[in-house]
């Protein structure tokens, strides 16, 4: 005593034993490679402690942070706040489901590989598109990779993507797109959508390809038509950015032609975790099947005739094809992209309209209040699925606001000039089925005592 | 027994799920108040199934999986450990996962205490000065990695075009290099499985921009002329990149900062126990040097007057690689890992895993080809090749492995091992497992000889048994589709 | 594959546990300040294993066990339905488990919400006028119930000394009716399969104190005669006992409070959906009329301005039954299950019992003996004697279910039908699962005669094959012993 | 919409489909055995409400509960804080665990029952008896059932019960022998332990056995040997009820002898739940194995010589045996006792020991600082484990110190007044592994303020 934490299991005269079989008398003699100097004698950190402990330490960290079972908060913009069925918990935390690691040896993984089959075939649906990859990090990754693909793809050197994209994800997708020798040009907006004649003015045939986003940053749907008949009449690629939440209700990307479709799933079925980890899709049509990263499961047989899943195609990937990969990705986020097969399992065909609908009536009402008070108008005039903007008369400042609306347990929506400095006093709020009326008639009141 | 697709258990109205009433007004009809050309047109063909159905599919689905909580797993370059129960309890607390991300810096104390406390370990244990715990995974550490050593050779005043890769390296290595624009250059292992020195000295020039290092390396092999390698790639003003995958023999034993490392990932979920989640959630932090610091992704994490929070203000930083701040949730159960094994229990990690390592590897090599070295750090690689006389393959000693109840080790990786077996047994096994399973494949050695049929047709107790790889490629099958009737 | 004992797997020195480390001040060498008489001499040989040995011993053990998340059970008299997930978490929520029962009334208002408001509920349903939430299991609600039929008669000033009961009961309600002292007399079953009137008229006098009955009784069939039974028990101011095990598919339909039940006792771990837990923990909720609150056991939940709390003060009382107050974490799951599905959602609950046995009932009935009645409630027995021709008992058949992945009915109960098999589907299977059981049930009853020996040596897909139960019961190995070296 | 939780799968046209197949016309038509009269139209209970509506309203209820993260507490008694390692929580929580039932198909039932044989072989070993059973519904019952078989088995009408027996276990045990046509009678204590010349005074060739528990309910050591004696000298058999806690360091009921050991096991690995579920342990020496309650799981081969384990000796039971069972049992506290198997493993041979001397070392301590106190003194001069008696001055009513107390996050011991109205201003603390030494002050220094 005391016994601290400690999960390496061999007992000194286990160590003994087997320090003896390999023929050194000492754990020192297996280190003679290592330049004597660069032996170091103590790490700095602190000493260890017991589970007990660390569940104390750890529970008081978390007491630190204000919570949203304790808040009511409006904050979306790219982490969103859905209910997470009580399966998905239970089904995803099967040691078998998480201690597993990529499905290599298919025979002892049809459980990993049936899931990401299953999940790939749900998003395809939902998408309306034709093949779907087993995940990527996150939506921007998604979003920077389908730049990349396109780039190849055309062999053209400008990328052409909407000020209505996630300012985030927008800048990954620069970040990827730095090294590469091209043009990444911004769309300007106009009423919270992407600009048709801004677009119109910035494309030609060096585009390689269209990023937007919809709904967009601002909650907007875009239209998605008009963009889509523009980007291919210069022969390039569209690329939409979706939420995965809305395609119970909202046009898939398939419908409307989209190239390539990438989004992040967080909402479906995985917490917020203060932003990670979340999980991105990447979806194609055929024609891109063998250009695209990500690892892809399909279905075969085995020797016995029987259906079975494996890992394929897998000579687009970095352990094949090295630096002639379609991606560098090797590890995923295929634990979110299982529990999201579980929440859609869950949710099912009717779930997920019925929920797209609850999502859209609910933030319509909060809006609709909402504007009702002196002071505040919509920010901007278009159909939105489940998050708006709202603007602020300039004499309530907007922090003051969110500081007066957290005294009374309630946490704002996102302050707009935080990303978009020339946007004043205006919020983002984002309203899902996990708010009720009554919520919502509280935050409408708690906003009209402060302005 | 086989499990049928989800689709396949369907049936039409039958539904899972609950929802909340609508409570707030809705026009008649409930309809949307949205235009109609915003409304998807066909309805998406999702499983109609009850809760039970979708409770008894994944939890028989799951039991078809070998894992590290039912198998041993020593799938080399992996890591494979045990990951502490505790720590998924610990990370579910509702302030770490009901927390957004762009709440106010007040209302995060707690998580961001946590990434600043686990910095300053992450630091301790590496040697190095700064750390961004941004990365998804090792990849995402190393493309972030490249960025850096360009934007920091600019910044110099040199734009220089190549990285140089051992040929041993991991497939990840020369796949990051090549999306930040890099020519690769290959650099071949001596006899030794190590480093060639002499050669690394004629490739090495004014546009090498960084070596990538692997070190060990995945032969399992510590470069033991490390300095000399540093020496020659900073004398060049490149810099050193460390992938520091393996460093599960390395912690409180050696600090790659001390070795004239300049920057390296972590796989959290490798050394550091966090779950591999059948491929992913990981996490890939990035550690630098000084000098590369202004370069790091924003924000970073920093601590002022008693208070933690983001630093956005770099001027130089590569800029956004991820929305957010990093896969929070798997850096707490690392930093859970890392503050209850503490000081103490740091170092016996390493001495289990390299213990574990060279015990299996002794147990072995009366049997198996070894082809490298007379020890190993956390990992060993074996040649099957010897086998080829009589027509095995490293595939099929894989294969016959599962039908003993473990999971194989990685093959044919790497590549510079012919028919390569790559073995780790990580720090958290017992004695007994090692022996079990020394026993198993040494009596797969002997089937080999004395029975191959049985190894070419295994796996003879799985689920299901060896796959149509071919035809999974050739007719690619990626998704159910509902049959029109 | 089997799994070893953990025992075998110790070794000496291993450890799986951690503690904080004792911080108050000891006295030299940590001894213990208790007298020697008071210590244990030889130490207790519990295993020595590590965290992954216990993980992953208890995960494969879990594998080798058919369930309700992965088999259909179709365990008559069990109701083996789906056990919500949901109601896992709500009831592990810290206000509930983390809570002491000696903790003052004031600082328990919520829990103490929940059994009040599940009280009401249950006499909702069942039409009594209040119960006890303090039996851990259906017998020892009969217990109790049989506890209360004699301080009632006492207390009358009568006292009896025999309780009626069904030969068709199960087995719990004469033992619990002999654990109070009780002469049974049994009642035979007439050719319907329920209870002969005429003999219920013969057999009863002065001397009973209760009837014990099952209804719907252990044939899944409603005892028709109900009201005339309660007529005949009533007369001789004996007391009415409902066995309420069976309840699944009256919820809702009819209460036993309005067919002249005196006392019932309810399985929350049956008809509310609590799980089994491989044999309990279970609660058996008492429900009573009027006359008979004052003897049941104290305390008793009540409200009283707006605040709840226990009542101790019944001086008729039969007494302590339990110390504290029940299995109050399966009560929480029974409560979240009621007010779940709720008013609307329990009449479905019945109905889907009631249609899904008659369904399955006729889907077998061209194919195996039903010896009674044309319908049933929530199960039906089958009998296989037909088979014995064939050298085919009813294990046999049980035992080729498992091969088809379902796990077996009950078997040789009710024992008034020779070789029974005992079929109860609950209300929470698919049609489809019902389809596939009955059509592997068809095809096994094929099997009996075109190739019986798969049936005799059958289960052939299962971890063991069938075991030696006379060697079980004639040495006795009831526990793993250390060998002494 | 709305869709309220539903877990009966059939939609309405399955049901037609199958009420077509069974041949009738509708639900009624199944059932017209039950008089017209009875069938009820509406049951009076609320509506239903969806998953996340439900995880609301029991959060409000759970939240206005004082749990023991939040108060620090010393209440003991018969339910006890222990701190429950994570695995224990992670195994027994998986599905095929908890979801199957007692093991009537071996075959199908091999995890359950070799956990149940290794729950008989640890509890064994830490017991030092040799038969375990696999459970019983709590110690008190199996304290009441242990009576049942002495008397059975001795054919004599006299048990004695010591006072220092849980109140609530000698109401069961009261409850239980009602209706036997047998004596129950009490043993008086002194200084807070049974008293051997009171027992000398009333044991005689009626008694069928002699109950006492050790600790017992002051948390004082019995003197286990001298009233073993005593008990076998007058051919009773000798129950002991011990704290399953203890026994890594306390003498065990097979060391001195005893007939019958029973208890509970709440205390290893289990949660105190408001008192339950709970679950008890029935330990017989080889002698009584015919005549214990409750399931045992044995060991046996299967038709290929192979080890596996089924439920054996059913002819106690009354599936078999009917109204001449041992004993009524039916359904146990499985899921409990696996709980203790897997906490036993965890914990294992060194693990037993260390955290019975944590719980002596502090309880001592506790007891040791209050006592310094002015006013506080012990109630008892007894050896202890983790729980003692102290005595207040009568200037502060105990109600008003746990009033207080509870008001800095404290909750105190039980008011033994309570249960022995003739002992007054006095509290039973327990102290385990649980609470630090800064909990400990400052609970001296709550008391210290407040007496
Ligand atoms: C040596 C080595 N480097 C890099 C990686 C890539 O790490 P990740 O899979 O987290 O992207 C791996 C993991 O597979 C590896 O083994
Ligand atoms: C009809 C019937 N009555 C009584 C019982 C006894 O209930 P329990 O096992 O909860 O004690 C059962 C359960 O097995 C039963 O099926």
């Amino acid at each position: 005593m005391p016994v601290k934490i400690n999960y390496t299991p061999n007992t000194e005269s286990d160590i003994k034993l087997m320090l003896k079989e390999i023929g050194v008398n000492s754990i020192e003699d297996l280190l003679v490679d290592i330049p004597e100097g660069l032996l170091c004698k103590q790490i700095n950190i602190p000493t260890g402690m017991s589970e007990m402990e660390l569940k104390h330490s750890l529970k008081s960290l978390s007491d630190k942070n204000a919570n949203l079972n304790k808040y009511t908060s409006y904050l979306g913009a790219g982490a969103y706040e859905h209910f997470v069925p009580s399966v998905v918990d239970h089904l995803s935390s099967r040691g078998e489901f998480y201690t597993c690691y990529t499905p290599y040896q298919p025979e002892v993984s049809q459980g990993t590989l049936q899931g990401i089959y299953e999940f790939q075939s749900m998003m395809c649906e939902l998408l309306a598109m034709d093949i779907v990859n087993a995940s990527m990090y996150d939506g921007a990754s998604a979003l920077a990779e389908a730049a990349v693909l396109a780039i190849r793809h055309k062999r053209k050197k400008n990328v052409l993507v909407s000020k209505t994209v996630h300012p985030e994800y927008r800048g990954v997708l620069s970040t990827y797109l730095q090294e590469l020798d091209v043009k990444l040009i911004e769309i300007e907006m106009e009423d919270g959508i992407t600009s048709v004649s801004d677009l119109e003015s910035r494309i030609d045939n060096n585009t390689a390809c269209v990023l937007i986003q919809t709904p967009n940053f601002f909650g907007c749907l875009e239209e998605t038509e008009e963009l889509v008949g523009l980007t291919h009449k210069n022969e390039a690629l569209f690329v939409a950015c979706v939420n995965s939440m809305s395609l119970g209700i909202i046009k898939p990307p398939g419908e409307y032609d989209a190239d390539i479709a990438v989004g992040d799933i967080q909402a479906l079925g995985n917490y917020i975790n203060y932003g990670g980890p979340h999980a991105g899709f990447f979806a194609v049509n055929k024609e891109f099947m063998r250009k695209m990263p990500g690892r892809l499961a399909g279905a075969t047989t085995d020797t016995k005739g029987r259906r079975a899943f494996t890992l394929t195609l897998q000579t687009r990937e970095q352990h094949i094809r090295r630096a002639k990969a379609t991606s560098n990705i090797c590890t995923n986020q295929q634990l979110l992209a299982l529990r999201t097969c579980i929440y859609l399992s869950t949710l099912g065909k009717a779930g997920m309209i019925d929920i797209g609908n609850l999502n859209i009536h609910k933030s319509h009402y909060a809006m609709d209040r909402l504007c009702e008070l002196d002071g505040i108008e919509p920010l901007l005039n278009k159909p939105f699925f489940n998050e708006f903007a709202i603007k602020i008369s300039d004499n309530c400042k907007i922090e003051e606001l969110s500081r007066h609306l957290f005294e009374s347990g309630i946490i704002g929506g996102l302050d707009l000039s935080h990303f978009y400095p020339d946007i004043n006093n205006a919020m983002l709020l984002c309203v899902t089925e996990t708010r009720s009326k009554e919520d919502i008639d509280e935050l409408v009141l708690a906003v009209s005592n402060i302005i | 027994m086989l499990e049928k697709l989800i689709f396949e258990k369907s049936s039409p109205g039958r539904t899972a799920y609950s929802l909340p009433e609508c409570d707030v007004p809705v026009e008649a009809n409930d309809t949307t108040p949205l235009p109609e050309r915003f409304l998807r047109k066909n309805t998406a063909e999702l499983p109609e199934v009850a809760e039970i159905d979708v409770v008894r599919h994944f939890t028989r689905l799951s039991q078809l999986n070998f894992s590290v909580d039912t198998n041993f797993y020593p799938l080399g370059s992996c890591t494979m450990k045990y990951n502490p129960k505790i720590n998924e309890d610990v990370s579910s607390y509702e302030g770490f996962v009901n927390l957004h991300p762009y709440q106010n810096q007040e209302q995060c104390q707690g998580i961001l205490q946590i990434l600043y406390e686990f910095e300053r370990t992450l630091i301790g244990i590496c040697g190095m000065d700064a750390f961004s715990l941004q990365p998804a995974a090792g990849a995402h550490g190393e493309f972030i990695g490249m960025l850096i050593s360009r934007a920091y050779n600019v910044k110099e005043g040199r734009r220089r075009n190549k990285i140089i890769i051992p040929d041993s390296a991991h497939g990840t290595n020369p796949a990051s290099a090549s999306m930040c624009g890099f020519d690769i250059v290959e650099i071949k292992s001596n006899s030794q499985g190590l480093v060639d020195i002499e050669a690394l000295k004629r490739i090495i020039d004014n546009d090498v921009s960084a070596l990538m290092l692997t070190n060990p390396n995945t032969l399992g092999l510590f470069e033991k002329d490390i300095l000399k390698i540093a020496e020659i790639v900073h004398d060049v003003d490149a810099l050193l990149y460390l992938d520091g995958a393996n460093m599960d023999a390395m912690l409180g034993i050696a600090r790659p900062g001390d070795m004239g490392i300049d920057m390296l990932h972590l796989n959290l979920h490798k050394t550091f126990s966090t779950p591999h989640g059948g491929g992913g959630p990981g996490a890939g932090p990035l550690g630098v040097v000084k000098k590369l610091i202004p370069f790091l992704p924003a924000p970073i994490i920093i601590k002022k007057d008693n208070s933690y929070g983001w630093q956005y203000d770099f001027p130089d930083s590569i800029g956004r690689v991820k929305p957010f701040y990093g896969n929070i949730g798997v850096i707490i159960r690392a930093y859970a890992y890392l503050v209850s094994v503490g000081s103490e229990g740091l170092g016996k990690i390493s001495e289990s895993a390299l213990v574990n390592a060279n015990y299996l590897r002794k147990r072995l090599s009366d049997y198996i080809e070894i082809p490298y070295g007379e020890r190993c750090m956390h990992e060993f690689v074996a040649s099957t090749r010897k086998l080829k006389a009589n027509g095995i393959t490293t595939l099929d000693i894989a294969k016959r492995l599962l039908d003993y109840g473990f999971h194989s080790p990685t093959i044919y990786f790497p590549l510079i091992v012919e028919d390569a077996l790559m073995i780790e047994p990580t720090d958290t096994e017992t004695r007994e497992t090692l022996d079990e399973f020394a026993d198993a494949l040494i009596k797969i050695l002997k089937e080999a000889k004395t029975n191959p049929e049985i190894l070419k047709k295994a796996p003879h107790n799985t689920p299901v048994s060896r796959l149509d790889e071919v035809q999974a490629a050739r007719k690619p099958d990626l998704r159910w589709r509902k049959e029109l009737s």
